[in-house]
């Protein structure tokens, strides 16, 4: 039982980490019909970046999370929407997703040549000590990898729903040519989903770099699963790439325990065509906007 | 048109052996790039000193030695390309590479050119496809292993054990070896949890191990892997002693593990925490010195493969393969006699190494040499 | 008719400095040029799957790795490699009109995530299924062909020996793409709704694309099984469907001499940028995004601009004169 | 009396709540020009893609020449002789005209494994100048398709939708977006066409003029349902379809 309940917890905690990762990604998905093979890749830079910050420009560790944030969203918010969003958009989806796949070989090289090619360790936000949680051991930094992706669906729902420059946002991601009728900025929209989508990857890497050690090629793991879940989820939903990380962040750990550790990679890979073929909008999502 | 270019080729390839009869080229060839680029990187950066020091003392059979970097990009079929490319352009020996998974690619081209050729890989399979002219830099898994046994069985007197190992060929081998070990030793292999190669959660891993509740664990992983298995070990505190073979203990997975790494032990090869070998410490120190980092095992591996060539060479007299074959198979080197290569090595018929080894434990953050196993 | 013309000469040029090219080079340059017709192949049917039909995807080096098993588990077991290779085009076909259902539900990306995650899936069967496949230790010492007079064991021979393999892959291919077959996969990538109205099986047709772009990946594993001589399932990973998808891009997709140049650039690009050190994939993947931001339609497009802008006076004239008889 | 060319009965289309098509049903005989007219939101486009296969209605059938097609795909319906043109542009852009037409014919000619191992053009060259001359494309017989000026390519459609020799062919807006002395040569080519066939048309339209002038029967729907029918003098003068029209 206290397996079971190890098993569980952990799924959870390391899902919300999956699930922060589908939200930035559905969210671009939503905004700029851009889909972002080097999702994985923004959760694995932000993390160099504070290194960097800490060991080229000596900033303690708060100020170079900050520093990190930061650049993140200049380079993999700003940049990636001027520089290559922007201009390859207009000759087709197919294009755009090779490009980031480029992208993605690009960050992963960058990293390795001018930081490291080895594994570094990575300061923790939160202690790792784990607390006895009924025979599984739990630490605070799982709980708070729970309540900061809780907390982002929340607090992202509510600005977007209640917030003018929220409201605009979703109705530039609905319908820019309205939306642009309407008075809405649709590029400035559009841009700070892309922010957003930064940001949010930054946190991700914040969160769990501690535990999964910072190194160039850690985005390839990340990043598929990030899109399955979101896709399991349901690509027009925040809640939905938040049920797609947790179900997934679960499910493996259990197929890995109480199923078979050689075909754990599987089991996402079999839901995921699954419920492309079943149920194309995804647990949680609906089938407008799904066009495909 | 084209006969006249390949005949100037002809020409300028002559002159350029011409002109290559004072130097000897040595091909590096290994994981600059890709997953395999810590190792690999490691391994040239070793073989880099050992080139210098060798220069520095008068080069192989009085000749300069020129070594070549090749990258595989950690591809088998690229590593492949790269071993024929080495020999193409004259090399002597190869130098590489540390994947076993490339090494198995790559020994069937430096075979058919009798090339000797010294590899970091620790795969049982390299040394028993009656290769000749491949050649170990450390003693592979099955020579390894077995080593660990009586530590399982006389030191720990252990009699369930259970075993963590990366799902690729590395660790597959290892596993494989270990778990035929237990059985001739009496001891039952009662958990057996495979992970993936890059995974980052353990938890699954070490829940199981914890309800299976083995008095031992062998830990066969490569470093953040084993790193990040013993984060989520300590997180979930897993009672009973961690046992690596090689990697459990190495400097870099201490320190990304941090606390989480204390206590586990390895039996290790070669290490550069064996400071007290007079060869090891004055390596380790140039290596940190040169490259501003603490060497790695397979940085060892590379400087001890690179002297071999030259001693094993310089024996021979000439630069001949085939006579290399003959030479190395079933030698013995005493550290005495020849110091850089660190311990006394001896190389069986098959390509096979075996030196004396250490058990190594993790205690106040850094890996400690707590006995020495003789050669097996 | 002067360009067709033109063309031909071309190709026969081309097909000389193939024959040429190895002749007094070293092992290694032949088996590099070895190498680029290998996955000239795999483009190649990448090409008619993503280029002439539109639907992407991710899961070329699987079909690969499938052809290259069963060749090597046939010829291990004995059968020539001529038997064996047709038998292994066939499991390729057949495997690939399964994954092709799929596309009939999804395009796109969804589309490109399905058959990433179908190479993925033959990957873990390939390292797991150890009593067949060798697990992660792989298959080694297969045959290379042994055609009688003509044996295939020294480098040179086994070059001409996949050019001759290669040259009749692309005569069929040729003969595929211009033919009504041809027509009706570039109308399914153009409009699939107006070709469906227009009486074309859409879903047969797409079944089609990628069985048969799925077939030449096959060919391509066969030839690496004899080429190696050792296959394991790591280099058949997500990474090579991507370098083989790049290929295709690179060189251009849906153009009939793309993947040739496009392999040839991925496969030499290391030897050219051999200077930059580490640096190679940075310079690469730089000038691959670069690419699709000024020339998506990839290398030939570039020459085909090029050649407008050479002609470009002559051109606009016939324009002028079409423009006027309109009315 | 042989069966009509077209027969539909009893049309239901429903989206959610809404429902677009209301029980429609009518019939069109051999060479008859049937103009289906109505208001925006009338449910006319909706019906043509239940008619066509492109939407799976509710509830009701569809007979071509008598055979029941309902629930048909595209591709079958063509094959039984049903042709049809669409709204929006929809040649295949990277395709020279001269294959944009053959590949409307092909489909049409021997078995799969012919149009592999067969002749490229499928036999179909002669077939497919004819077309390309009828509606006086020559001169762009190798442009890219998506080349053409929008006139140009609405005429390319339509060959595409005459080249398999179709019974009926169903023309979705054909004027729409269309310059007036393109418009006046495109009624001029369905009209000899129309003659020199016996080809029956059915004609989506909401330029009256131009559907006045070329049909030779009108349906006007509004709603979902049909509110009148008659020839074009008949429904010029009918206040049902005058009140419709102005919002009634």
């Amino acid at each position: 039982m206290s397996q079971f309940l190890q098993v569980l917890l952990s799924g959870l905690a390391t899902g919300s980490i999956y699930a922060l990762a589908a939200i930035g990604f559905a969210l671009v998905w939503q905004a700029a019909q851009t889909v972002n093979f080097a999702q994985g890749e923004f959760v694995m830079v932000p993390a160099f970046f504070v290194l960097i910050g800490m060991g080229f420009f000596g900033m303690p560790f708060w100020l170079a999370l900050a520093f990190g944030l930061a650049l993140s969203m200049l380079v993999l918010g700003y940049a990636f929407k001027k520089l290559i969003v922007e201009p390859i958009l207009p000759h087709g989806g197919i294009t755009l997703i090779i490009a980031t796949m480029a992208l993605a070989i690009l960050l992963k090289e960058t990293v390795k040549e001018s930081y490291s090619a080895e594994a570094q360790p990575f300061p923790a936000l939160f202690s790792n000590a784990p607390m006895n949680f009924f025979g599984a051991a739990v630490s605070i930094q799982d709980i708070l990898n729970l309540i900061v992706s809780l907390s982002i669906v929340v607090v992202l729902t509510l600005f977007l729903n209640r917030t003018r420059t929220g409201r605009s946002m979703q109705a530039a991601a609905q319908n820019p040519a309205v939306a642009e009728i309407l008075g809405v900025n649709v590029k400035r929209m559009v841009l700070y989903t892309f922010l957003i989508n930064a940001a949010l990857a930054s946190l991700a890497a914040f969160l769990i770099t501690p535990v999964y050690l910072a190194k160039f090629s850690n985005g390839e793991t990340i990043g598929l699963i990030a899109f399955i879940a979101a896709i399991v989820g349901g690509f027009n939903q925040i809640r939905g790439a938040l049920v797609g990380g947790l179900l997934i962040g679960v499910l493996d750990n259990l197929t890995a325990t109480y199923v078979t550790a050689q075909y754990r990679a599987a089991l996402p890979l079999v839901l995921l065509i699954m419920i492309i073929l079943v149920r194309p909008q995804g647990i949680m999502g609906t089938s407008e906007g799904r066009s495909v | 048109m084209k006969k006249s270019l390949a005949a100037i080729t002809a020409v300028l390839l002559a002159a350029g052996s011409a002109y290559a009869q004072d130097t000897v080229k040595l091909g590096m060839v290994a994981e600059l790039s890709g997953a395999g680029a810590p190792a690999g990187t490691n391994w040239r950066d070793g073989v880099k000193i050992a080139v210098e020091e060798i220069n520095a003392a008068g080069g192989i059979l009085k000749k300069k030695v020129e070594v070549t970097d090749y990258d595989t990009q950690t591809d088998p079929q690229v590593s492949r390309a790269m071993v024929q490319k080495a020999i193409d352009a004259g090399a002597f020996a190869i130098l590489g590479t540390v994947y076993s998974g490339s090494t198995l690619v790559n020994m069937l081209v430096a075979q058919q050119n009798s090339t000797p050729q010294f590899v970091g890989s620790e795969a049982p399979t390299v040394v028993q496809k009656g290769n000749p002219f491949v050649y170990r830099t450390s003693s592979g898994a099955q020579k390894g292993i077995p080593a660990l046994t009586p530590y399982f069985k006389d030191t720990l007197k252990a009699k369930k054990v259970g075993v963590a190992w990366v799902n690729n060929e590395f660790g597959k081998g290892g596993r494989n070896v270990f778990v035929e070990e237990m059985k001739k030793a009496g001891i039952e292999v009662i958990a057996d949890v495979a992970s993936e190669q890059a995974q980052t959660d353990y938890a699954s891993d070490v829940a199981k191990l914890k309800q299976a509740n083995p008095e031992a664990v062998f830990v066969y992983m490569n470093q953040e892997e084993s790193a990040r298995f013993l984060i989520e070990a300590k997180k979930q505190a897993l009672p009973m002693p961690l046992i690596g073979e090689v990697t459990l203990t190495e400097a870099k997975v201490i320190e990304l593990a941090g606390g989480a790494a204390e206590g586990a032990i390895a039996h290790v090869g070669v290490t550069a925490t064996a400071t007290d070998v007079p060869g090891i410490g004055a390596f380790a120190k140039k290596f940190e010195e040169t490259f501003k980092r603490k060497p790695t095992h397979d940085a060892i591996k590379g400087y001890v493969g690179a002297w071999a060539t030259k001693y094993v060479a310089d024996m021979v007299g000439k630069l001949d393969g085939e006579a290399f074959s003959k030479k190395i198979l079933g030698l013995c080197l005493k550290a005495a006699d020849h110091p850089k290569i660190l311990l006394d090595t001896c190389w069986d018929k098959t390509g096979e190494m075996s030196r004396p080894s250490f058990m190594v434990q993790v205690k106040n953050g850094a890996p400690v040499v707590i006995g020495t196993v003789p050669a097996n | 008719m002067m360009a067709g013309k033109w063309r031909w000469l071309l190709v026969a040029l081309l097909l000389a400095a193939a024959v040429a090219a190895p002749l007094g080079q070293k092992s290694y340059i032949v088996y590099v040029l070895t190498s680029w017709l290998v996955f000239a192949i795999a483009a190649m049917g990448l090409n008619l799957t993503l280029g002439y039909a539109g639907q992407i995807s991710l899961a070329q080096a699987s079909f690969m790795a499938i052809g290259a098993y069963v060749t090597a588990l046939l010829t291990l077991a004995g059968w020539h490699w001529l038997i064996a290779t047709p038998l292994a085009l066939l499991a390729c076909f057949v495997v690939g009109l399964l994954l092709g259902y799929p596309a009939l539900r999804v395009k796109g990306h969804f589309l490109a995530f399905v058959t990433l995650a179908f190479n993925t899936l033959v990957f873990l069967v390939l390292r797991n299924e150890e009593w067949l496949t060798g697990g992660s230790y792989g298959l080694s010492g297969m045959p290379r062909p042994d055609l009688g007079l003509f044996t295939t064991m020294r480098p040179l021979p086994f070059y001409y020996f996949t050019l001759a393999v290669t040259v009749i892959a692309a005569l069929a291919m040729w003969g595929i793409v211009r033919s009504p077959w041809g027509r009706a996969f570039r109308a399914l990538r153009e409009n699939p709704i107006r070709a469906e109205s227009l009486g074309l099986d859409t879903r047969r047709i797409t079944l089609l694309a990628f069985a048969i772009g799925s077939a030449y990946g096959g060919l391509a594993g066969a030839l690496v099984t004899s080429l190696v001589q050792f296959i394991e399932p790591a280099s058949f990973g997500v990474g090579h469907s991507l370098r083989i998808l790049l290929m295709v891009v690179v060189g251009g997709a849906g153009s009939f001499f793309g993947p040739f140049l496009g392999s040839g650039v991925v496969i030499l690009l290391p030897e050219v940028l051999r200077f930059t050190e580490g640096y190679y994939l940075i310079i690469y993947a730089v000038l691959v995004i670069v690419m699709l931001i000024y020339a998506p339609e990839g290398l030939i497009g570039i020459g085909a601009r090029l050649k407008m802008k050479f002609f470009s006076r002559s051109q606009v004239r016939a324009d002028m004169s079409q423009g006027a008889s309109l009315k | 009396m042989t069966a009509p060319v077209l027969s539909v009965r009893n049309i239901e289309k429903r989206f959610g709540g809404i429902r677009a098509v209301r029980g429609v049903s009518f019939d069109v005989h051999k060479g008859e020009i049937l103009g289906l007219i109505g208001p925006n939101g009338s449910g006319k486009s909706t019906l043509f893609n239940c008619i066509l296969g492109q939407l799976v209605p509710n509830a009701g059938e569809v007979a071509v020449s008598g055979r029941d097609v309902s629930g048909m795909r595209p591709s079958d319906l063509n094959k039984l002789g049903v042709g049809r043109t669409f709204q929006q542009l929809s040649v295949f852009p990277r395709m020279s005209v001269f294959d944009n037409i053959i590949l409307a014919g092909q489909e049409h000619r021997g078995t799969m494994s012919s149009r592999l191992f067969g002749a490229p053009d499928a036999g179909l060259t002669q077939d497919a100048e004819r077309m390309i001359a009828f509606f006086r494309l020559t001169h762009l017989r190798d442009e890219l398709a998506g080349s053409l000026s929008y006139g140009q390519q609405k005429l390319v459609d339509a060959a595409m939708a005459f080249m398999a020799g179709p019974s009926i062919v169903l023309l979705d807006e054909p004027a729409g977006g269309v310059n007036l002395t393109m418009l006046a040569h495109l009624k001029d080519r369905l009209v000899t066409y129309n003659a020199e066939h016996g080809t029956t048309f059915v004609v989506i339209e909401h330029n009256m003029e131009f559907v006045m002038s070329l049909c030779t029967r009108i349906i006007v729907l509004a709603e979902g349902a049909v509110i009148a029918e008659g020839t074009p003098d008949e429904i010029r003068s009918n206040q049902t379809v005058i009140d419709a029209y102005l919002g009634g």
